[in-house]
């Protein structure tokens, strides 16, 4: 199952990784991890003096005898006062600077960075290349390659959301920024160790929600290439076999193609077959039914299925409703 | 009941008996009642102000992204009906607060007609802000994605209860037509209004608590009820009023006047 | 209730009242009256950048006259100046701060607006 | 025997007037503070089992996880939206101030009851609406917005439950606007002469500070949750990109008010655990001042820092730095306070009653809490921490962790003075320390899954993901911590009827609210004058025994507490000398 491939790339990223974090796969890892430690290191030592002084004095003080008057003691000393507001405040000062430095770093893409734009909809990612064919998501059972880049080339990601928000997360590499509907955001990284890793959606969108996972093929730079020249472009393939990559690419993240209900009704054998929509109405499938279906979802909501499908209206071009249209036709 | 000399702060009144009567049992003196009254008032006017925050941010930030849209769209407001507006709002803000002197004076008579005319204000500021919601509904001017419905119109056949209404013909500046708007700042055209709507439209809600507000005011007033040494009611009445007054004040420039 | 119709404008015993003499509230309502009949003038004549700015001080001058007079926060303790005063300045963090991050991420979204708004006409 | 103090025989607040409706109309402080109590935990409990809900779903093994089906992950969903929206708007907010402060505040000033009775009562009524429309949701659809209402998901193709709920909370803002409002205008207005601002209790500084973010920041919710039905209802456009709205324009409005309001969860702790530590080392509180100003301090910075929930939200570069700066700010005034309850302790006469080992519990939960919400605000960390378990774990440390425990602390210290019995015995212990160690255990392996990437609100992980072990041990504990809560309300319901009377001062606590009979007489106070000196000076009040609990030490001839107890009376003068410089 494709399903369990994915995640064991997940857990393959923990073997590499110490306790707290994944593997350290992009330049930017070694850095939040530095920080990290730094952090944990100095909240571990004063949560040990606070929790300890006070078991200590809650011991030594006890009140052995009922009644017992506790003996004088200051109840107020400014200098006191002053050393434990300043002392937390010089070790926050670091750790501000810190953590600005990285994060500076994090939100400026390099100059010469090689840009893909990511793609978020309701429950799956795509990604296309300025140059190169839009490749399908690593969606889990999906055969999509998710996102491939070369190694150690600074990668610059252009994020936009067709419906809902979403959110890139990579904890390999230690990346995340919302895919938030009307813009752009960016993000950027630099993988350095060649692999697969599994991204997460962390953005709270909706039913299938746990299941927008999609996986970062890191490729040295000679596969990549390969790659590249190997996809070639949807219109050269014979309609069927592109609408079914395409199908794969925007589609499988809702439809099945056995028969089963996923979020939206199954589309194998339903060309020619008659439906009944929600209010009542009956319509026959047809090939303006499929594309009033791509273009306006929420006009005809076949019976006992929800209205959570996104409009695709102006994200597909004329070619690729005609290639989705044929494939669906084809398959029993 | 040995009165103590520590209770010094209960003044010169006795316990329990002599009780004054609009006293109420938890509190110790008039001063006292009349103390938390308005403090409590003001804190609720604090909370009113921050109500009404998020619409002005938001009109700050649309403003700044689409200022083209704004300056558009507001020459479909009737700038005359809203100073008419403007103005009635502050003389019934006179009205109150000289019902308030009344109220502190005993003048009883004087006090009910301050309350009625004030009430008279506030009926016309609604009746104002009907014709030009009216307006707005029958022209189609309305908020998201309902704007694009009437702006498909040539300049040339816009209707006369359109020119008549809208101040960009009241004398200066003809109307960019809507065809050469670029295509962007069509689809917000609604924008401006859904903030106009949101705006107006809660400033609205606020006067109609008002009048309600003022109605039982006057149906106290008109039993002798308020006087010197009781008129707490009338007074964060009043305050309140001023500062739906206050609103608008800040709102019409913001909305009417964008040049 | 007859005696405490004449005492008009003495102090009374009571301390609770302090009426705003009438004329005073006159005066102020017809400079309301004015300012906003200037706010209107100016609002119709374009000054460079600065109209929005103008219209919103002759906004705040009307706003304090209210406040002061019509409000008596003048004869009022000043706390409860202050807490409007506090309000008022809550509301200017709260803009400040939003208005300040959205005009930094316009680009990003006049950018995707260039990109995909001409597909969808 | 019956304490000499204790009035359960005689007419107290409690048995003035009988029936229901003399409960549900009634403007007696005490009386809403007990029934706010009991909504509040009633509402702990419907959030509890949705909480279990959400726990049982991620119990490795306990789903399907390759065939599961949309229906179980909305089922998900709904857990987890309602388990935050009922215990934030329900359980955590008005926990504290309205159901403590409404019984205790009026009592520590001295007064007969807060300044506006009726707008109290009006408050509570706004609650039970406020809960039965959360309520309405379960039988109209499935919410599953999650407790923050995001646009557009919230305001797109979602059922109408959000509707519902929004109005719900929308209303739950006013009743949190009246208790704040109530709470100023009391403390300002309806001190003793001689009580100033720096002779108040420190609760009362904590309960002042709660209620100017109450009523500064929750207006602001209210309309930001006005303008998201409106924007569902009528589509006005307003957070919706395509008609050039804006999604993080919601978000800047939401947080404006969230974060605040998180401090309003966790200030009213602060001054019970202030309170607890004070009564229970028997010495005057260390760094008064310090306190009661860094209450005012967090108040106030808590309105400037709302950003460091957005740092990847889409939110600019320069903001999301200014807002990290500012963030830090906020952690100096808690660490103070966590300092000076510790000096406290210092050369005091530490007693372990079940209040005070849940206030020094907190130093360990409220530690880690706090602690662990430095990574979240160095820009740094939080690219990896935001929106993963690391998160949930660092919320739930503050808010279940000092919060809540904090509420339970200031029950078992209260319940005395509520209802005439004692609940401090080996079972009470026993359910902290079973509550104790299964919160521990639930929350503290969220922090490693979530510095692993374990992202939140996940309705399944698989098990190659290699979070099985977090949720499991997770699992196990969120049953132990339910079984120890459970344990805890267990006892004080015992004790109701059968715990032992109380003295008027079983604790030796000196705040005005020890002063009085047990449980009081309706309108507070029999007599008409009561000393008020320092608020911790603890030699005010010598142990006579267990039975008869803590004595004043001058008593004063009319004082019922001690009316067979004759000595020559000695008042306080309000400059007398023992009143501090």
């Amino acid at each position: 199952m494709n399903l369990s491939a994915l995640l064991r790339a997940a857990a393959w990223l923990q073997q590499d990784g110490d306790y707290f974090f994944p593997v350290e796969a992009s330049t930017n890892a070694g850095e939040v991890d530095r920080i990290y430690y730094f952090i944990f290191w100095v909240s571990a030592v004063s949560f040990a003096l606070i929790v300890g002084a006070t078991i200590y004095f809650a011991i030594k003080y006890r009140r052995t005898k009922v009644g017992m008057n506790p003996e004088d003691s200051p109840h107020h000393s400014t200098s006191i006062e002053i050393v434990w507001s300043v002392i937390p405040t010089l070790f926050m000062i670091v750790m501000f600077k810190w953590g600005f430095d990285d994060y500076v770093d994090r939100r400026t893409p390099p100059g010469d960075a090689y840009q893909v734009n990511v793609h978020s909809q309701k429950w799956s990612w795509s990604y296309s290349y300025d140059e190169g064919p839009e490749t399908g998501m690593g969606w889990l059972g999906g055969e999509g390659e998710g996102l491939v880049v070369p190694v150690n080339v600074p990668i610059k990601l252009r994020i936009d959301s067709a419906d809902v928000l979403h959110s890139f997360s990579v904890p390999a590499f230690r990346i995340k920024m919302d895919a938030v509907p009307g813009r752009y955001t960016y993000a950027w990284f630099e993988a350095t160790k060649v692999g697969e890793y599994p991204v997460f959606c962390t953005e709270y969108c909706g039913t299938r929600h746990s299941r927008m996972l999609s996986k970062v093929q890191v490729l040295s730079q000679e596969d990549f290439d390969a790659w590249m020249k190997a996809q070639g472009n949807l219109a050269d393939l014979p309609p069927v076999e592109a609408g079914q990559k395409l199908f794969q690419r925007k589609c499988a993240s809702c439809h099945n193609m056995d028969g089963t209900k996923l979020i939206g009704p199954a589309l194998n054998g339903l060309y020619g077959k008659e439906e009944s929509l929600v209010g009542g109405a009956k319509v026959t499938v047809d090939d303006n039914y499929i594309r009033d279906s791509i273009l306006e979802p929420s006009a005809q909501i076949v019976e006992g299925y929800p209205d959570a499908m996104t409009p695709f209206a102006g994200q597909l071009s004329e070619d690729e409703i005609s290639w989705l249209i044929t494939y669906i036709k084809s398959v029993k | 009941m040995s009165s103590t000399t520590a209770d010094a702060h209960a003044g010169g009144h006795g316990h329990g008996h002599d009780h004054p009567k609009h006293l109420a049992h938890h509190f110790e003196t008039l001063e006292q009642q009349y103390g938390s009254g308005k403090l409590g008032i003001w804190t609720f006017l604090l909370t009113e102000v921050l109500f009404f925050s998020a619409l002005f941010v938001a009109y700050t930030m649309y403003r700044a992204q689409y200022p083209e849209v704004f300056q558009f769209a507001s020459q479909y407001l009737d700038t005359n009906l809203g100073a008419i507006n403007t103005i009635v709002l502050l003389f019934s803000s006179l009205t109150v607060a000289w019902g308030v002197r009344n109220a502190m004076l005993g003048q009883h008579k004087m006090l009910c007609i301050n309350l009625l005319l004030t009430l008279a204000c506030a009926g016309g500021f609604m009746g104002i802000k009907y014709v030009e919601y009216s307006h707005k509904f029958h022209e189609g001017t309305l908020w998201g994605g309902h704007v694009d419905s009437i702006f498909k119109a040539d300049p040339a056949d816009i209707s006369e209860d359109m020119k008549e209404h809208s101040h960009a013909w009241n004398g200066d500046g003809e109307l960019v037509a809507v065809k050469d708007l670029d295509p962007v700042f069509r689809q917000r055209l609604g924008l401006f209004f859904a903030v106009y709507f949101c705006l107006t439209g809660l400033h609205g809600i606020h006067v109609l608590i008002g009048m309600i507000l003022l109605t039982w005011l006057l149906l106290r007033a008109m039993k002798k009820e308020f006087g010197p040494d009781h008129f707490g009611a009338i007074d964060f009445g009043g305050l309140y009023w001023h500062l739906v007054d206050l609103i608008w004040i800040f709102l019409f420039p913001l909305l009417y006047l964008i040049s | 209730m007859a005696d405490s119709s004449h005492n008009h404008d003495a102090h009374d015993d009571h301390g609770l009242a302090h009426p705003v003499p009438l004329k005073l509230l006159f005066a102020v309502f017809f400079t309301l009256v004015g300012l906003t009949i200037l706010t209107v003038i100016t609002g119709q004549m374009t000054f460079a950048g600065f109209d929005l700015a103008l219209a919103m001080v002759i906004a705040t001058c009307k706003a304090t006259l209210v406040c002061l007079i019509f409000m008596h926060l003048k004869y009022d303790k000043p706390f409860l100046g202050m807490i409007f005063l506090f309000s008022v300045l809550f509301v200017g963090l709260f803009l400040a701060f939003t208005f300040l991050d959205s005009n930094e991420y316009n680009a990003d979204i006049n950018e995707w607006v260039r990109d995909n708004m001409t597909i969808s006409q | 025997m019956t304490p000499s103090t204790n009035t359960l025989e005689r007419t107290n607040y409690l048995n003035a007037t009988k029936g229901f409706m003399s409960w549900f109309w009634t403007i007696d402080h005490k009386r809403l503070g007990l029934m706010y109590m009991w909504s509040v935990i009633a509402a702990f409990i419907l959030g509890g089992f949705f909480a279990l809900k959400i726990r049982m779903t991620l119990m490795p093994g306990a789903v399907d996880f390759a065939n599961q089906t949309a229906e179980q992950m909305n089922a998900y969903n709904n857990a987890f939206t309602v388990h935050g929206a009922v215990m934030i708007f329900l359980v955590i907010i008005p926990s504290i101030p309205a159901a403590l402060g409404n019984f205790v505040v009026p009592i520590m000033l001295g007064a007969k009851d807060v300044a506006f009775p009726r707008l109290n009562r009006f408050s509570y009524h706004l609650w039970i609406i406020g809960a039965l429309l959360f309520t309405g949701t379960f039988f109209i659809g499935n919410l599953d917005t999650g407790w923050t209402f995001y646009p557009p998901y919230s305001t797109g193709s979602t059922d109408n439950t959000v509707i519902l709920a929004t109005l719900g909370a929308f209303i739950l803002g006013f009743s949190s606007i009246f208790t704040g409002l109530n709470f100023i205008v009391t403390i300002h207005k309806m001190r003793p002469a001689n009580m100033t601002w720096f002779r108040m209790p420190l609760f009362l500084w904590a309960i002042y500070a709660t209620a100017v973010i109450q009523i500064l920041a929750t207006p602001v919710i209210g309309i930001s949750l006005l303008l998201l039905l409106v924007e569902k209802t009528m589509s006005i456009g307003i957070f919706n990109p395509e008609l050039g709205g804006d999604p993080v324009f919601f978000q800047h409005l939401f947080w404006f008010y969230s974060h605040p309001a998180v401090y309003i969860m966790i200030l009213p702790g602060m001054g019970v655990m202030s309170e607890l530590f004070a009564t229970f080392s028997r010495k005057p509180i260390f760094g008064y001042k310090s306190i009661a100003m860094s209450s005012l301090a967090i108040a106030l910075f808590s309105f400037i820092v709302w950003g460091h929930h957005m740092f990847l939200s889409g939110q600019s570069q320069l903001m999301s730095v200014i807002f990290s700066a500012l963030t830090f700010s906020v952690a100096v005034p808690s660490a103070i306070k966590v300092f000076n309850w510790i000096a406290t302790m210092y050369k005091g006469s530490v007693a372990f009653t079940t209040p005070m080992i849940y206030g020094m519990s907190i130093i360990w939960l409220f530690g880690i809490g706090g602690l662990t919400g430095l990574f979240l605000a160095t820009l740094g960390t939080d690219v990896q921490f935001h929106d993963t378990y690391f998160v949930v774990a660092h919320f739930h440390y503050v808010m279940v962790g000092s919060a809540l425990f904090g509420f339970i602390g200031g029950i078992y210290y209260w319940w005395p003075k509520m209802y005439g019995r004692m609940a401090d015995n080996a079972m009470t212990k026993l359910a902290w320390l079973l509550a104790f160690i299964g919160f521990n255990l639930t929350f503290l392996p969220q922090f490693v899954g979530g510095s692993r990437g374990m992202p939140r609100r996940y309705a399944g992980y698989g098990t190659e993901a290699g979070y099985d072990s977090f949720n499991y041990w997770s699992t196990i504990g969120a049953m132990i911590l339910a079984v120890g809560l459970t344990m805890a309300l267990g006892t004080l319901i015992y004790s109701m009827f059968r715990g032992r009377k109380a003295p008027s001062n079983p604790w030796g606590g000196v705040t005005l609210e020890w002063q009085t009979p047990t449980p009081p007489p309706e309108h507070n106070f029999e007599i008409d004058a009561f000393p008020v000196g320092d608020p911790y000076d603890m030699n005010l009040c010598e142990y006579k025994g267990e039975e008869e609990g803590f004595l004043p030490v001058n008593p004063r001839a009319d004082d019922p507490c001690v009316a067979d107890v004759a000595i020559d009376p000695v008042y306080f003068e309000p400059e007398s000398e023992n009143a501090p410089a």
